[in-house]
């Protein structure tokens, strides 16, 4: 492994820095300062996103930086790679739209200091540094606290209203959190005893086909389903994301899940790249199919619009999963499997973007309508007809149609299915995405449809909000225009280089 | 000198021992809590204290001697405190706000 | 058998037993519980891979040990946040459980 | 070894003890003798730091923040009782979980040998340190990033639960007031122990740097300190949205992150220390981490604000 870190490593600390020092800035100074000093920290933390992705993009190499000099074994390495920047580019993305978004309703009046307004702005920060620790974490442990960090930053998103509902959801949520660390944990321990080192670099080097490895592998990855929601792991998701605030859903839904998602894929990438393990593989893929055809029949009889949201999360949680029975399989070849492993990726950084534009255009109207039944929802589309043209921009992501990310994500899948000659998979993405067609097409038919008796909104919704969610939503269709091929810059610093080249 | 004092550790120690098993079937088998706690308590620290000074005697020096003795008064003193606090919680009325 | 590996058993069984606890109970609290038990079982395992690890004059591997240190401050605070939402939960409703499919 | 037998044996019988008693309160009860027993353990395994947090934290701190929620919950407890899963389905966790213990028992037997381990180098690399145990060295210098992150997540956890606190009172007290009686035996004993327990944590944070102990261990003790003087009535908990108790709350991690970066200049590294001053600054550290540690320790057993604030 490199002996020393690469120039701009400093980034990466930067990158975990300024979120937390913005947040503990917050707790001290307490009252309005928490607002100004996210907005402080947004574009700064974007700042340091994007030049973390701009110096992987030039060197082609993967950032890297060892924590007060010491090196792994002993010390924590952090390290991005092309896969972290695109993940840390969409979180600083969205974290700053959603802080945009958030400004009018977690606004801190003049006073003394409120609840809600403070506990949002230090959680926003706190969410993102821990996300940051998460994508550039190269320390299994150190991972673990990114994880902590993480579910406490997160669980208290779901009940900011206080509502008992919601207690109980975020009760339900932190235990399946809990539950899933505490087999992560399990694993690592596994890990360190086998191998002697937490560090992913170090770990890929000495990890060999042997039950101990997949104890380890498998008991970590059934942890990180608890905390990702796969099925049959989600019961936690609706209440939790359909009883948040709108933009706390959009942060849980958006961003939250895709955390551990992404853990999943370093163990079974990075940490283990060369143990192909089918039948494991066919386990998660079919528990990602299941997940797409059950979330989205439920989603299909949701009553209210932010749990057929929060449901339809669940199926599309399910299609990051197909990317396992596909890229990791010894029969496909190299090139194929990085098509998949490539679609995966795409589908989770799009997802993100629809459903967060999704999660605050719901907000949106039920803030303007006073609730958020489906059938109540006629001639929402004359009042607010920016919002919901975000809701059907997302949906076309959702649906995984031209031109949206989510469909050239569902095209690179499909290619991976039948470049492994696994039809199966082809079947269960387009069933799904014609049942996403059914509730997307449900919930705009409602509110095209006239109203029998003018709409008496309760509140006026601004502008700024409205254009902060059809930016997001563009965001989803702007990568419909992503090549359909496996994208150079998510190749970078990966194990096996060089795309196309099987080693 | 030494086999004397060993013995004298064996005697204090099985001495102690015995009241920890006393003050142990006592929480088991009383039937309320602050009887429980009182068997707990009188047997515990007459058990440790019996314990303490067996040490004692095989205690190298002066400080390690004094160490074993604040031990003994910084359990009592905790388990003073805890026994309190438990029995303001599991008297009859309940615990008082 | 060392006592490293009789302790790593005895950690592999806390981890079973904490498990039906946490699957098993209805009550949150006792999720909470059977959390810290299996907690308990993980952190064990910590320590015998540390006790195996045995050198360099060390008694231990000082690394798991010390992971053992995060780990134990960690599962707290996770414990508070949980018995305090659980209290907050109680509270508000008069009930101590999730329904029907906690 | 027959010791470490019956002693290993011990811990699994009140560990199934916890999970089997159908009263809560007892399962709690058991959970706390199960922490002692295991912090037991945790000396037979050769690592008296983790011993003494889980005396501390794991067993103490813990086992009284679950008594008083068993107390407060009895009611809507003992109701529960009765919802007992049906028998097939506990015979079916009950094969899962034997398939995992016996999974992970397995793995253990199948662990290499000789044991891979970080001992020596953790050794050999503790004199640029300028510390005497080897865990604190972990602690503060080749993970200092983990513990940073870890005093991060704990204060992360008590706004987590301040933000549970109804809007009509925020900012103001956590808890039910405890009412001193000036000449009840409880305020008389914390008067007395306080003053020994905060005396008592103070020299376990200090002889960390090269004995067992250091600062969570330290730590722990003085929350605890402060948790007694409360529900012995002797002090109130402070308002949250107090200034003196923000800055306390956030002093540990702020000067953390203050001296890690300076390394960057100083030493050329995010969190390095320059060899001379490595100790000093470890110091540095250490005291105000400890007293942030300690504050939001006991401000996250006192829960969230409960009475509106005063004025």
């Amino acid at each position: 492994m490199p002996s020393s870190a690469t120039a701009g490593g400093f980034l990466l600390v930067l990158a975990i820095v300024l979120p937390v020092a913005g947040a503990l800035l917050s707790l001290a100074l307490g009252g309005r300062y928490a607002e100004r000093i996210a907005f402080i920290v947004m574009p700064a933390g974007l700042a340091v996103s994007i030049a973390i992705l701009v110096s992987v993009w030039r060197t082609h190499n993967a950032l890297q930086y060892f924590v007060g000099n010491w090196y792994p074994p002993l010390g924590v390495a952090f390290r991005a790679d092309g896969l972290s920047a695109a993940m840390m580019v969409t979180a600083a993305l969205l974290i700053c739209g959603i802080g945009l978004f958030a400004r009018e309703q977690f606004f801190a009046q003049p006073g003394p200091e409120q609840r809600a307004p403070l506990v949002f702005w230090i959680l926003l920060l706190a969410v993102w540094a821990s996300l940051n620790a998460v994508f550039i974490g190269s320390d299994l442990f150190n991972l673990y606290v990114a994880l902590e960090l993480l579910t406490f930053a997160a669980v208290p998103l779901v009940s900011l209203d206080g509502r008992a509902e919601t207690l109980a959801a975020a009760l339900r949520y932190l235990l399946f959190a809990l539950f899933g660390s505490i087999l992560y944990l399990l694993g690592a321990v596994l890990l360190y005893g086998a191998y002697g080192t937490l560090d992913i670099t170090l770990l890929s080097g000495r990890v060999r086909a042997e039950p101990i490895a997949w104890t380890a592998i498998s008991v970590m990855t059934a942890g990180l389903l608890a905390k990702a929601a796969l099925y049959p792991l989600h019961l936690w998701l609706p209440p939790a994301h359909a009883g948040a605030p709108a933009p706390a859903s959009a942060i849980l839904s958006g961003l939250v899940v895709k955390a551990p998602f992404f853990l999943v894929v370093r163990l079974w990438f990075d940490v283990m790249p060369r143990l192909p393990e089918h039948a494991a593989a066919q386990v998660l893929g079919t528990l990602g199919a299941m997940a797409i055809i059950f979330g989205s029949i439920v989603a299909l009889r949701q009553e209210r619009l932010k749990l057929l949201i929060a449901y339809s999360t669940v199926a599309q949680i399910g299609y990051l999963f197909l990317i396992f029975p596909l890229a990791v399989n010894p029969e496909t070849s190299h090139s194929s499997s990085t098509v998949t492993w490539t679609g995966g990726i795409l589908q989770a950084v799009s997802h993100a973007f629809a459903k967060a534009a999704m999660f605050m255009a719901a907000g949106l109207i039920a803030e303007a309508l006073g609730h958020d039944r489906i059938a109540g929802l006629a001639g929402i589309g004359r009042a607010l007809p920016i919002t919901v043209f975000a809701f059907g921009l997302g949906g076309l992501s959702l649906m995984g149609l031209p031109p949206s990310g989510g469909f050239v994500a569902k095209a690179m899948l499909l290619t991976g299915a039948v470049a492994a000659g696994q039809w199966w998979w082809a079947v269960i993405i387009l069933t799904g995405g014609l049942l996403a067609g059914g509730y997307i097409f449900l919930v705009l038919a409602r509110t095209l449809a006239d109203a029998s008796e003018p709409l008496a909104l309760l509140s006026s919704i601004s502008l700024g909000r409205q254009t902060v969610v059809v930016a997001l939503a563009l965001c989803a269709v702007l990568l419909g225009f992503v090549p359909l091929r496996p994208l150079e810059l998510l190749q970078i610093g990966r194990p096996d280089v060089a795309i196309g080249a099987v080693r | 000198m030494s086999a004397a004092l060993n013995g004298l550790t064996i005697l204090a120690v099985c001495a102690g021992a015995f009241f920890f098993l006393a003050g142990t079937v006592g929480l088991l088998r009383f039937p309320d809590t602050l009887s429980r706690l009182h068997a707990l308590t009188k047997a515990d620290n007459l058990g440790l204290g019996l314990v303490v000074l067996g040490l004692l005697f095989q205690a190298e020096g002066l400080l390690a001697a004094l160490k074993l003795i604040s031990v003994w008064l910084l359990a009592l003193l905790a388990g003073a405190t805890v026994t309190q606090l438990i029995a303001h919680t599991a008297r009859p009325s309940g615990p008082q706000a | 058998m060392t006592e490293a590996t009789l302790y790593g058993l005895c950690s592999a069984a806390l981890v079973g037993v904490g498990l039906f606890g946490l699957i098993m109970h209805p009550q949150p609290l006792r999720k909470i519980l059977a959390f810290n038990l299996i907690g308990g079982g993980v952190f064990l395992l910590f320590g015998a891979v540390a006790r195996r690890g045995a050198a360099a004059g060390l008694g231990g591997d000082p690394v798991p040990q010390a992971l053992v240190i995060t780990g134990l401050v960690v599962a707290f605070a996770a414990t508070a946040l949980a018995v305090a939402l659980l209290l907050r939960l109680f509270q508000e409703t008069g009930r101590a459980t999730l329904g029907s499919d906690g | 070894m027959a010791f470490d037998i019956g002693l290993a044996l011990l811990v699994l019988g009140v560990g199934a003890w916890t999970v089997a008693a159908r009263d809560t309160f007892a399962a709690v009860v058991g959970f706390v003798a199960y922490g002692l027993l295991l912090a037991l353990l945790w000396v037979r395994l050769a690592a008296p730091d983790v011993a003494l947090t889980e005396a501390a934290l794991g067993s103490g701190l813990t086992g009284g923040l679950l008594v008083s929620a068993s107390t407060r919950l009895r009611r809507a407890e003992t109701r529960a009782v009765d919802e007992r899963q049906p028998a097939s389905l506990r015979l079916a966790a009950a094969v899962l979980c034997t398939l995992v213990s016996a999974g992970v028992a397995a793995i253990v037997l199948l662990l290499p040998e000789p044991a891979p381990t970080l001992a020596p180098q953790a050794m050999v690399n503790m004199a640029a340190t300028g510390l005497g145990n080897p865990v604190t060295a972990v602690l503060m210098a080749y993970r200092a990033i983990d513990t940073l992150l870890e005093t991060v997540v704990l204060l992360l956890a008590l706004v987590g639960i301040w933000s549970l606190a109804p809007d009509r009172v925020w900012g103001g007290v956590p808890g039910p007031r405890h009412q001193a009686e000036p000449d009840g035996l409880l305020t008389f004993i914390a008067q007395l122990l306080v003053p020994v327990g905060i005396l008592v944590g103070i020299h376990i944070f200090w002889v960390g740097s090269v004995a067992p102990g250091g600062e969570f261990q330290g730590a722990t003790i003085l929350a605890a300190m402060w948790i007694l003087a409360m529900m012995a009535g002797l002090v109130d908990a402070p308002a949250v949205n107090r200034r003196w108790l923000r800055l306390m709350l956030v002093a540990g991690p702020a000067v953390f992150l203050t001296i890690g970066l300076t390394g960057f200049a100083v030493a050329g590294s995010f969190l390095a220390y320059p060899e001379p001053h490595a100790k000093l600054l470890i110091l540095m550290i250490e005291i105000p981490v400890t007293l942030s540690i300690a504050a939001t320790l006991a401000l996250l057993v006192a829960g969230p604000p409960e009475r509106a604030p005063g004025r």
